[in-house]
């Protein structure tokens, strides 16, 4: 019951920070030179001003912006993100039409993060000072510091076009006509350089912040207090230090989780995922006002969503957060 | 003399109807295409949205009254024969029998009528322009068609091509709001292939039109047109034989020396006839330096054009003499020449008195090879002493830029159509000046003679007229240099070897793969 | 009680030779130290070694490296050194890394400081405001940015430093409110100090070395985003950079690995010793911290 | 060496132990051969100032010193007949909770917080593989029980969060008593807790030990402990034991000068004869009311806390007034009102004709100088950033004095509390904790105030130097003619610097009055039970003569 009412004070505070990013989103996009009109017309091949004229008519592009403003903010309200003029489909049919992929993409990549990254935290911070430490601290460090679509390049190069052994662009065999189990493998396929690329950078995000939280609750009091009751040290690792070392971990995944919707630009880019990252790239070069605002709308959405999953998690996992 | 060169096109469109390009061999009927296609369309209604790359895929599905070989000769299509008054006015079309749209029903005169002087006047910019020189189109009878000129219009027979004039159905379209009509996210035409799904940001299915309306064709059971952003990943895409055609401008030109020495690989920079995309730099003629001829002509002496042709296209297309490409009809060469000579460059500025003004330059931001051309440019200015800055902005943020007529130099490459009165004269024209368009005279320059010369070119007839006014006005641009002529483009298309009969006519994979088949 | 009636000069290299003592204990910042501060070296002495422009055509394009006496490292697709590229880019490698981290900094420790020291309304206003910023993913942000103000170098840097500031903002907020009920703060606020003086006097110094440490690692991840930022083909098209360089051969990294390959090592290093400088500034300056992790 | 006590074998015997500091520690060892013995049946005390290597003896009999720079280097730990130094991690743990229980002074954070109570008591019995698991949840409640925690089936499902200072306390207790040791080793308990608290956990320690005749080390800096419960006493000194015996002979005649210094800084319980004051009232205080509201959120009502209700007192000029109370009675809340560090929600703070209460902001701000504040955290009161003489100059600039004319203040004032000319130019981590404490006041007298709030100025220090800082206050407070509110828990202290006393409990004054009429006929049950907790309130400190004379001021 708490926490129900907890989880409504929070969505309806949300709903504002959502219309205000909206709003502030709309300004900062169209503070951007250049107008879709323009781009359609140039790619039409030839353009007239009644051609234009008729574009900007048809996006509504000719009203006065606060009356922009009205109509964008009136159809969000009614959950309606408009209608991409440029693609010729509803926004909300072009975003969830790609964001299964995203999140497939995302989600996994997220996942091999978290569990590999705790993994060799808790390892690195369990053998703090040995070559063990050493090495993963070293390899974490690289891979963060390593520019990710470089990696990628080279994660192409070396397995799929050198190696053959991993499809290195898309989600699927085009025209390959799997169904099922088949399918599920097909995509898995190209599932591995995309989101081990992706995963290997939030690996070592992870393992750096899980062994120096690790590192941190092992000085504490009540690690101490354990050892003198006794416990064997695995025991003491996994109940004790893992269980505390984990919070800031679930808050950075928290954040993490929320922002992973949005899309990740470079790898969809070069791994041609057709995702929300690159759905939004493209709208953006080509002014696409109505999809790329949608795209901000969905994963601010996710993002609150995923921050107040990760308020209710944390409830779960420390009992002395009290929900307000 | 007129008659005659119907009937010979009529009877050489018969030929190929029946034998198409490639005599040698026997079309092998059924397969799977992969195709690339970059960037995703927006739709696929080539009445509604004409740009590259719908056509590219919808040039399967629609279909017009003409074809054109690629020395720019009209060939059949929908239409089976076609007649000229003796003084260039009125044009009657014999249409096909026989024809269906995809949804069954019969293709008639009515739906040419309704297409050209309906649905494509509302929709079509381009079309719109030469439809002004129309008096009427009639249908006179279920398989005649009628259009009366108001005078002779030289590059008429040049506008029945599929992406200028596509034929729409008249039974879905009549009556509706063209740009929002539901129908167009399936869209019906004439053509080998039918529209059959569309994955967004990944793959267009098509698959082939069993009634098509010539036997035995199309050879293919399916085309995969696949979306993929990155040109790295499309190059690969085709190196791992997941795609079998990369269309002209898929892949970066610094990767097709390799992708073309790859086993099985073919290369051809064929098809690109009938739009001869001409590259240059616009010259802001109005302001600062660029007012002056002397530095136009040093800006000419100073790039080097060859090594562009060479390092940054591959050894592809050529160097422009001037305005007119030589695909187009009517180029003339015997124009002034201007060789990379950076010393005649510098004379010309030291002459004029250039002070060092910092110019402008605007890429056109199409990828990398756009980019890697904007800076062998700004180096060649540098070279002979002018200040150069590059400005970055995105396709809406250069079109702006253009439109508002913000800039010094700017890249730019435009298509010809075939014929000097659709696709040339509209950059020099004095009356095309006017802000809101990247396609008109942007450059601002202003010459009656040339607005003469253009003005009784287009209507002058028989050709010989035309011939030697072109020559003319060729000759005054070249001495102006109201811009800078880079590079008649011709723009790759990468396929594998036993992909046979696929660039046969002036606009190539953009005319759809009616003839294109499979030897596997 | 040690003595120390030496003169306050040698106090302070004293307390240098403390800090750098405690700062060599870790060798990785030692390391870290050496090959930043040959990329410092380099990117001052650029103009010595290539007085050519980087963006000179100077030899045959696609030279593989040590292929021609001179250049070291190849030629790129348009025959430019790209020796010269590396060391000129460095240049604006750090100072996009620089110059965007104080931008991010002066918001994020205004910001910061303000909410932390004043709390109440002001504090909720502006941890909404940090929160706007949180909520829209960073680097689709950077990206709008820099297409809406068109890409140059300053875009390029105040769209870094506008994504970058919020953790700032929050550490300094975090670290003032913890300081400012400390009692060293107090007692100047019973003293009669004003707001400012306690502000500026007071906690702000005794943030400093979180703030310092949280900047050397946001260098880092500055000219990352610099380089992704170029790689999507939104960098400044008249300065050399890294990520320029690998954004322009990513297209001809199978004829060229050479073109990409040594910029990525650039940027590799010279960020892993940012982090590595970074881990030894915090052992340094943190020393609760600098017990773990040895 | 004493013998052992109760005729009994000794059941731990510690010979000739010296553990060893990491490199650049400030001596080479934290224990230099030390040597003692616990008895089956009695409680030892092991009792020194911070530094003096107590706790470290106590860790290295756990085998929880911190490894690898902290270890024993030579001696023996005899148990059982066994060398506890010599046994493998997997003996030692072995012995860990089962023989051998421990208890540590913050309990605060010494029970992990994610963890229920009584899982966490039934992971000894699972770390020692013994009992079902439904025994065990029987025990646990058994357990509870026994350490006195009220309501204990459900208070094994509680978080400890949910649970007080002392509560965590009882349960750190019963987790060590467990399975029932021979020894228990508690680390200063009950330092943390507020006086009522520490004297049930110390009555509890003492009960359990008879019942169970368990060994107790207790090791504590607080003789009042020691006099309350102590069956024998070890004083340990620089890592050494100086002086070892029976509870009642090193109390009460002790031998080694350092004992004598210490228990001579011990401040009576008995308050002196103060003459009362006259004249009217330099500081008044009428019904200071102030209400903590916590985070008030847009759609909650925050909780409120009142922290002061109806709170009046008077200060005349030269009066020490005491705030007596433990945490949470609001006693620092009044303090900080006073200094206008908070906002007071009504009520009166009328200093001469300026009700303080009313001023804010810039208004205010020259009226601070006559009401300064000395802090209770030597370390944390003074900016780490700032040479000491920056801090001291600084109230005076504040107030437009010039820089230079502040400095030469700031020395002078430096000299006044006893501290050298250089100590201007240093930084305050160059100092002791005493010694900062001394800059902490001269800051406080730089603005030439009336009246000096003291927020527990000496409960952060040790004793011996607690002696020190009071006599410095007395003596300023005198030369000066100031008055002074003096906060503090510790009654003793209260007991020898007041004039008046007034006793707080949850935000009101429950007793105020002279200190020895305070003392001596407490009239309210709440005073009369913080009397009565007072550790070693029976024990009449001796009067021991102190060989050399008193330390130097700067120590």
């Amino acid at each position: 019951m708490q926490k129900l009412s907890f989880i409504a004070k929070r969505l309806v505070k949300a709903v504002f920070v959502l219309l205000a990013i909206v709003v502030l989103n709309f300004f900062l996009i169209r503070a951007a030179p250049g107008d879709p009109a323009q781009v359609m017309a140039g790619e039409a091949g030839a353009a007239d001003e009644i051609f234009i004229a008729q574009l900007r008519e048809q996006f509504g592009l000719d009203r006065p912006l606060h009356e922009q403003l009205l109509i964008y903010v009136g159809g969000i309200v009614t959950l309606d993100m408009g209608y991409s003029y440029r693609q010729q489909q509803p926004v909300a049919d072009l975003i969830f039409d790609r964001l299964p992929a995203t999140l497939i993409l995302t989600g996994t990549a997220f996942v091999i993060s978290i569990l590999l990254g705790v993994l060799l935290g808790a390892l690195a911070a369990a053998r703090v000072g040995k070559w063990t430490d050493s090495l993963i601290t070293v390899v974490a460090l690289v891979f963060y510091a390593t520019p990710l679509f470089w990696i990628a390049l080279m994660a192409i190069l070396l397995f799929s076009v050198q190696l053959g052994w991993l499809p290195g662009f898309g989600m699927e065999s085009v025209g390959a006509g799997y169904s099922g189990f088949q399918r599920v493998l097909d995509v898995l396929q190209h599932l591995v350089l995309p989101a081990t690329t992706l995963g290997l950078f939030f690996m070592a995000i992870y393992a750096r912040l899980t062994r120096a939280s690790m590192l941190e609750v092992m000085d504490m009091d009540f690690v101490k207090t354990a050892r003198a009751k006794g416990l064997p040290p695995g025991r003491i690792t996994r109940v004790h230090v893992l269980r505390n070392a984990i919070l800031p971990v679930i808050t950075l995944a928290g954040i993490q989780a929320g922002q992973l919707v949005g899309g990740a630009v470079l790898t969809e880019t070069v791994f041609a995922w057709p995702g929300i990252g690159r759905l939004m790239f493209d709208a953006l070069l080509q002014r696409d006002y109505n999809l790329l605002l949608g795209v901000f709308f969905v994963s601010s959405a996710m993002v609150i969503l995923f921050n107040l999953v990760t308020d209710v998690v944390y409830t779960l996992v420390d009992p002395r957060i009290e929900l307000k | 003399m007129l008659k005659r060169f119907c009937t010979l096109a009529a009877l050489a469109a018969a030929t190929a109807l029946t034998a198409p390009a490639a005599l040698a061999e026997e079309p092998k009927s059924g397969g799977v295409m992969n195709v690339v296609i970059q960037p995703e369309p927006p739709g696929l209604m080539l009445g509604v949205t004409q740009n590259g790359p719908t056509q590219m895929v919808a040039g399967n599905i629609y279909e017009s009254l003409l074809r054109y070989d690629t020395d720019l000769n009209p060939m059949p299509s929908l239409a089976t024969a076609w007649e000229v008054n003796e003084d260039g006015t009125v044009y009657t079309f014999t249409l096909k029998d026989g024809v269906t749209w995809h949804d069954g029903e019969p293709f008639t005169a009515a739906d040419v009528v309704f297409s050209a002087d309906v649905f494509l006047r509302e929709t079509h910019p381009r079309l719109r322009v030469s439809l002004q020189h129309i008096e009427s189109i009639e249908a006179l009878d279920d398989t005649t068609v009628r259009f009366t000129l108001k005078q002779p219009f030289g590059p008429f027979m040049g506008i029945f091509e599929v992406g200028t004039m596509p034929m729409v159905p008249k039974h879905i379209y009549e009556g509706t709001d063209f740009k929002n009509n539901p129908a167009n996210n399936t869209p019906i035409g004439t053509g080998p292939f039918k529209f059959a799904e569309w994955e967004r940001g990944s793959f267009i299915r098509l698959v082939k039109n069993e009634d098509y309306h010539v036997e035995g064709q199309p050879y293919l059971d399916e085309i995969y047109w696949h979306v993929i952003p990155d040109a790295a990943s499309r190059a690969v895409a085709y190196e791992t034989g997941k795609v079998d055609v990369l269309p002209g401008g898929s892949v970066e030109n610094f990767d097709v020396q390799r992708l073309t020495e790859l086993d099985n690989s073919c290369v051809t920079g064929k098809g690109w006839e009938y739009f001869a995309p001409h590259a240059w730099l616009w010259v802001n003629n109005r302001e600062g330096p660029m007012a002056d001829r002397r530095f136009r002509q040093a800006i000419m002496y100073a790039l080097d054009r060859e090594f562009a042709k060479d390092v940054i296209w591959n050894g592809l297309g050529n160097v422009p003499t001037g305005p007119v490409s030589s695909k187009t009809r009517f180029f003339d060469d015997d124009v002034r020449q201007f060789p990379h000579d950076p010393d005649k460059a510098r004379a010309l500025l030291e002459e004029m008195g250039y002070d060092g003004t910092e110019i402008r330059l605007l890429p056109l931001p199409y990828g990398e090879t756009w980019q890697r051309w904007a800076e062998a440019v700004r180096q060649n200015l540098q070279e002979v002493g002018i200040e150069v800055e590059m400005v970055a902005t995105d396709v809406a943020g250069w079109n702006q830029k253009l439109n508002e007529w913000d800039y010094d130099l700017a890249f730019t490459y435009l298509y010809q159509y075939g014929d000097p009165a659709l696709g040339v004269a509209r950059t020099y024209l004095s009356t095309n000046i006017a802000k809101g368009s990247p396609w008109n005279n942007v450059q601002g320059y202003a010459n009656e003679e040339v607005d003469r010369l253009f003005a009784e070119a287009a209507v002058a007839f028989p050709d010989e007229n035309r011939q030697s006014l072109y020559t003319e006005v060729q000759q005054v641009l070249v001495e102006d240099v109201p811009v800078a002529w880079l590079l008649e483009i011709e723009f790759p298309t990468i396929y594998r070897c036993d992909v046979k009969g696929l660039v046969d006519t002036a606009i190539g994979v953009n005319d759809g793969f009616v003839d294109a088949w499979l030897d596997r | 009680m040690s003595t120390a009636a030496a003169s306050p000069r040698s106090a302070q290299a004293q307390a240098f030779r403390d800090f750098w003592k405690r700062f060599a204990r870790n060798k990785g910042a030692v390391v870290g130290v050496v090959i930043l501060l040959a990329v410092v070296v380099l990117a001052a002495v650029a103009p010595l070694i290539y007085p050519q422009s980087p963006w000179s055509m100077v030899q045959r394009p696609f030279l593989p490296p040590l292929a021609v006496d001179g250049f070291l490292f190849g030629t790129d697709t348009l025959g430019r050194d790209i020796g010269a590229g590396l060391v000129h880019g460095a240049r604006i490698s750090l100072l996009v890394g620089i110059v965007s981290t104080v931008v991010a900094l002066t918001i994020g420790v205004t910001i910061g400081a303000l909410a932390g020291y004043y709390g109440g309304l002001l504090d909720d206003a502006l941890m909404r405001f940090t929160e706007f910023f949180q909520t829209i993913p960073n680097f689709a942000l950077a990206i709008v940015l820099v297409a809406i103000f068109q890409p140059s170098i300053t875009s390029v840097i105040v769209a870094i430093g506008i994504v970058s500031w919020p953790p700032v903002a929050r550490l300094v907020r975090g670290e003032f409110l913890s300081l400012r009920s400390r009692e060293f703060v107090q007692a100047s606020v019973v003293l009669g100090q004003s707001n400012l003086q306690i502000i500026t006097r007071q906690i702000l110094p005794n943030t400093l070395s979180p703030v310092i440490v949280m900047a050397s690692l946001m260098i880092a991840q500055a000219i990352l985003l610099e380089s992704s930022l170029s790689f999507l083909g939104l960098g400044d098209p008249n300065t050399m950079s890294w990520g320029y360089m690998i954004g322009a051969a990513r297209t001809v990294i199978r004829q060229a690995w050479w073109m990409s390959f040594f910029p990525g090592v650039a940027i590799l290093l010279t960020v892993l010793a940012l982090n590595l400088v970074g881990e030894g500034l915090n052992d340094a300056l943190n020393p609760r911290l600098a017990r773990k992790g040895r | 060496m004493s013998k052992a006590a109760m005729g009994d074998a000794p059941l731990l015997q510690v010979e000739d132990l010296s553990i060893s500091l990491p490199p650049g520690a400030e001596r080479p060892l934290a224990v230099e051969k030390i040597s003692f013995e616990l008895a089956r049946n009695e409680i030892l005390c092991v009792v020194g100032e911070s530094g003096s290597g107590k706790s470290m003896s106590a860790n290295a009999i756990m085998g929880l010193l911190p490894r690898p720079h902290v270890h024993p280097v030579a001696g023996a730990i005899r148990f059982e007949g066994r060398d506890l130094l010599q046994l493998s991690e997997v003996e030692l743990r072995d012995l860990r909770g089962s023989r051998i229980g421990m208890i540590f002074q913050e309990p605060m954070t010494a029970l992990n917080p994610l963890m229920r109570i009584g899982e966490q008591i039934s992971e000894v019995f699972d770390a020692h593989g013994l009992l079902t698991k439904r025994e065990r949840k029987a025990r646990v409640v058994e357990l509870l029980r026994e350490v006195g925690l009220p309501d204990p089936e459900t208070l094994g499902e509680s978080y400890p969060f949910r649970l007080s200072g002392g509560q965590r306390q009882r349960v750190m207790i019963a987790m060590a008593l467990a399975l029932e040791p021979a020894i228990l080793i508690a680390d200063e308990p009950t330092t943390a807790l507020d006086v009522t608290t520490q004297a049930q956990i110390l009555q509890l320690i003492k009960s359990l030990q008879e019942r169970h005749h368990m060994a107790v080390m207790f090791i504590t800096h607080d003789f009042g402990v020691v006099a309350e419960i102590a069956d024998r006493v070890a004083v340990m000194q620089f890592g050494k034991i100086v002086e070892m015996g029976p509870a009642r002979k090193v109390l009460n005649d002790p031998q080694h000068d350092y004992t004598r210094r210490l228990i001579a800084a011990v401040p009576h319980f008995e308050p002196p004869d103060r003459r009362s004051l006259e004249g009217p009232p330099l500081l008044s205080v009428k019904s200071l009311e102030k209400t903590y509201v916590t985070e008030r959120g847009l759609f909650t009502a925050g909780r409120r806390v009142p922290a002061a209700q109806a709170v009046s007192f008077d200060i005349k000029k030269g009066e020490t007034l005491g705030l007596v109370g433990e945490s949470g009675s609001g006693k620092s809340t009044v303090g900080r009102c006073i200094v206008r560090l908070l906002e007071s929600d009504s009520g009166e703070i009328r200093f001469g004709e300026i009700d303080l209460a009313r001023l804010k902001g810039r208004a205010l701000r020259p009226h601070r100088r006559h009401v300064q504040m000395i802090f209770q955290d030597p370390y944390a009161s003074l900016n780490p950033r700032s040479k000491v003489g920056t801090i001291v100059a600084e109230g005076p600039m504040a107030h437009g004095t010039d820089r230079a004319t502040a400095m030469a203040r700031a020395a002078e004032l430096l000299r006044l509390v006893g501290l050298d000319a250089t100590a201007a130019e240093r930084f305050p981590h160059e100092f002791s904790g005493g010694q900062r404490q001394r800059i902490g006041i001269a800051r406080a007298l730089a603005l030439d105030p009336e009246l000096l709030v003291a927020d527990e100025p000496v409960s952060a220090l040790d004793v011996s130097v607690q002696a020190q800082v009071l006599e410095l206050l007395a003596e300023i407070k005198q030369r000066l003619q100031l008055s002074m509110l003096f906060i503090t828990h510790d009654l003793r202290v209260a007991a020898q610097i007041c004039d008046n006393i007034a006793v707080m409990k949850l935000g009101r004054i429950v007793e105020y009055g002279p200190t020895r009429r305070v003392f001596k006929d407490p009239q309210h049950s709440y005073t009369r039970e913080l009397l009565s907790a007072v550790p070693g309130r029976h024990w009449s400190i001796p009067e021991v003569s102190v060989e050399a004379e008193r330390q130097a001021v700067r120590s």
